[in-house]
């Protein structure tokens, strides 16, 4: 059965390690944070300004200067940090964050990754992805298989404007877990109860599938 | 000290006028200068470059100037939350430039340094890196980028002194340090002026040389944009 | 919060060897880093190179490292306040590469913020220039310069607490604060260690993302170098 | 009568105007924080990390922690800041700096200025010096007309090296009070008792002698 949202943020959550500072995107990423280990010190970071995010606030406790990058209402955990934008930009320039988490509306077989506008139609902007997945060394892509219409968004080449080249490392869809490999994507494992061929018809670009493909431990 | 502090907003922006081009503070609605976008919109000047993470909301923010039409352009990162802004925007009425997010804030402080260009990975390989020069460092490609040119900086912090110290809170911080003094003129607004020697000179985040004018603001709604809740 | 501290000295610089650079924080010997200068000492390592603005006196700071010639080459913007370093360099026995403050503090704020390189008018025409590629800006001269590579930066702050987070008291913050997280492992030594959650989030001057060892100093000297006064 | 050390500083305090940031510089431009005009609104910085600089502290009032870019001892006005070297220097390339006072060995008629080495005799480094001079809008020099050996310190071109290249605006000596121009040093102002004849021959560079040279006004 492919996975629902909180299930790609459980199986994500698998990739973080003692003592990682994180950066969450919005949507599926922001969802990790709920099934991180106890006792593995993490860090999230939010680009907007600050280091030892927290969960949201009670009610009442809402502040409007303290938000994340998507506009939320947030809370500071003991030992956190505020700093400008220009100094997070270069927490994240000058690879002090240990592992980028976002989402994507396109991942191709070499890295590149789309997920900031759609010409003529979405033009919201990049916000921080680009300077994220140009500098992160860990970037692990969370987003469903295909598109509403069903078509693959794991693809040989990316249709939409890109976001930065060759950057993706991981992805983990409603499918499957897959990494980049030089060949295109390696499937790691499956989504539980998924068939390799489910995975195989849902993947455009080439995809590599060693003798053995472990089902998901989640 | 020298006395950086004006009687109000008015006086605060003498000199701002239409074809101008203004940096405004903030991230999203969180600190943004919300007694300066006011007396942008009292002023009714036109035709402005407005430097800004985001456009703000449709009633609120930027969003203010988009609907009497005041803004010419925006220089942005991200413009997702404002449907009037969208409008204009697919529909040709507004230029829109748009930057990587950190490359915006290195460009505000760059500015503000006084350092004229910088490498930054940011945006290589996309539309963004069109007409840039590209250079590698350790084999990897990096964009040249400017610092911004701008006639007035308007931020907005928590509290300031008379000599224009500047102390943020929490988030509030973002775009507001890396724009002071990152223009001709930079105006702070303040939600609580206090007289020189109040501020712990360790803990100052802006010092005043940055500054050019200060003044008391009022009124502030500090919406939020997002209200996310933990259940108790 | 993640935990950076460790226990002492001799832990905090494990790794550090001959031949390696190092970044060291402090003005003069105003924020010196005492306690990690004193252990290079013990640890009798040589053939370092040295990125630090000053290069000690002769009897303390970077002068005791030069006393025992642990010292290759040293890199910084003002030494004149040491006569066996000035020995040192006149016979050739240690490398000296001086640069305008101003530019090796944005060299260390460059690679702490990966940034490659950037642009500055300072040195230009100078000594400074040779080999550098030259650039106009609005038709001023610039010079290319490169962010720095280290080893370790060894820095020294006021307060600190256990996930890293800094604070610094007065002029002592100086090159503390750009080296902080600008070498492959960064180590601060502070007055005073504190558990999390003890420092306002709101004044921490280097957020501990940026430190890899933290740890408690013991028995700071603070050697003033030039005591003046005002008479009564 | 050529003027002393203090005369030099109480004549450059003359060229500080009101709501100024001044960077003094070590030696005779330290003097002239004591002969500012009262109540001009003036704050002094220091490259090493402070702008409100104050007085020195009285006895047992000195910190460590407080010093000024010559290591001296000093204090904090209220109003003061503190900062990064980072920042510091950012003040002076971004031209927030208003007035630069420093020494020089020599300065060329085209404004030129040396003043950081000694080949092979002295070479503590320029410190913040090039900085400074390659930044500042407004950078005087205080220095005497002549060195101990009794030669021209205001030069046709450097002999030294240099640390900036046409960037002195003005000249105050024991002598005299000049201001660089494209053909060479205006002479402003003389000395009390110091005639136009003394100043031109202590000057190997082009001088340029208007018909009315007052004496400077202490």
């Amino acid at each position: 059965m492919a996975l629902d949202k909180n299930g790609i943020a459980q199986r994500i959550a698998q990739e973080v390690q003692y003592g990682f500072y994180v950066n969450l995107g919005i949507g599926i990423p922001t969802l990790v944070a709920n099934f991180v280990q106890d006792g593995l010190e993490v860090e999230f970071q939010s680009e907007n300004g600050i280091l030892g995010m927290g969960p949201f606030p009670f009610e009442g406790e809402e502040d409007a200067d303290l938000i994340n990058a998507g506009k939320q209402t947030i809370t500071a955990l003991p030992g956190a940090s505020f700093f400008d934008s220009s100094m997070s930009f270069g927490m994240i320039r000058g690879k002090h964050v240990d592992l980028t988490i976002l989402g994507a509306m396109e991942v191709a077989e070499n890295g590149d990754i789309a997920n900031w506008k759609i010409p003529g139609k979405m033009v919201k902007g990049m916000g921080g992805a680009m300077d994220l997945v140009a500098s992160a060394e860990n970037i692990i892509v969370a987003m469903q298989h295909t598109n509403r219409a069903g078509k693959s968004k794991l693809l040989k080449r990316c249709s939409l404007p890109i976001t930065g080249v060759n950057c993706v490392k991981k992805i983990v869809t409603d499918l499957a877990c897959l990494e980049i490999s030089n060949e295109g994507f390696v499937l790691l494992e499956r989504a539980p109860g998924v068939s390799i061929e489910t995975i195989k018809a849902a993947t455009e670009g080439n995809l590599i599938i060693p003798t053995t493909v472990p089902e998901m431990q989640l | 000290m020298i006395t950086k502090n004006v009687s109000n907003v008015a006086k605060a922006l003498e000199g701002v006028s239409s074809n101008m081009t203004l940096m405004l503070g903030g991230f999203g609605l969180c600190g943004i200068p919300e007694n300066s976008i006011a007396e942008l919109v009292r002023l009714n000047i036109s035709e402005i470059i407005c430097i800004s993470n985001n456009a703000g909301v449709d009633d609120f923010g930027l969003g203010l100037l988009l609907q009497k039409k005041q803004i010419k352009k925006m220089i942005s990162s991200y413009v997702g939350e404002n449907a009037e802004f969208e409008r204009q925007m697919l529909s040709g009425e507004l230029e829109v430039e748009l930057i990587p997010q950190g490359t915006l804030a290195e460009r505000c402080r760059s500015a503000q340094m006084g350092i004229p260009a910088f490498y930054t990975p940011a945006g290589y390989g996309t539309e963004v890196s069109k007409g840039k020069e590209v250079r590698d460092f350790e084999g990897k490609p990096h964009l040249l980028e400017h610092a911004f040119k701008a006639d007035f900086s308007l931020i907005k912090a928590w509290k300031g002194d008379t000599a224009g110290n500047l102390v943020f809170k929490g988030t509030a911080r973002n775009f507001n340090a890396p724009m002071a003094g990152a223009a001709n003129i930079c105006v702070a607004e303040v939600e609580e002026l206090v007289p020189v020697g109040k501020l712990d000179p360790n803990q100052i985040h802006i010092p005043g040389i940055f500054i050019d004018r200060i003044f008391q603001g009022k009124n502030y709604e500090k919406r939020i944009e997002q209200r996310t809740l933990t259940q108790k």
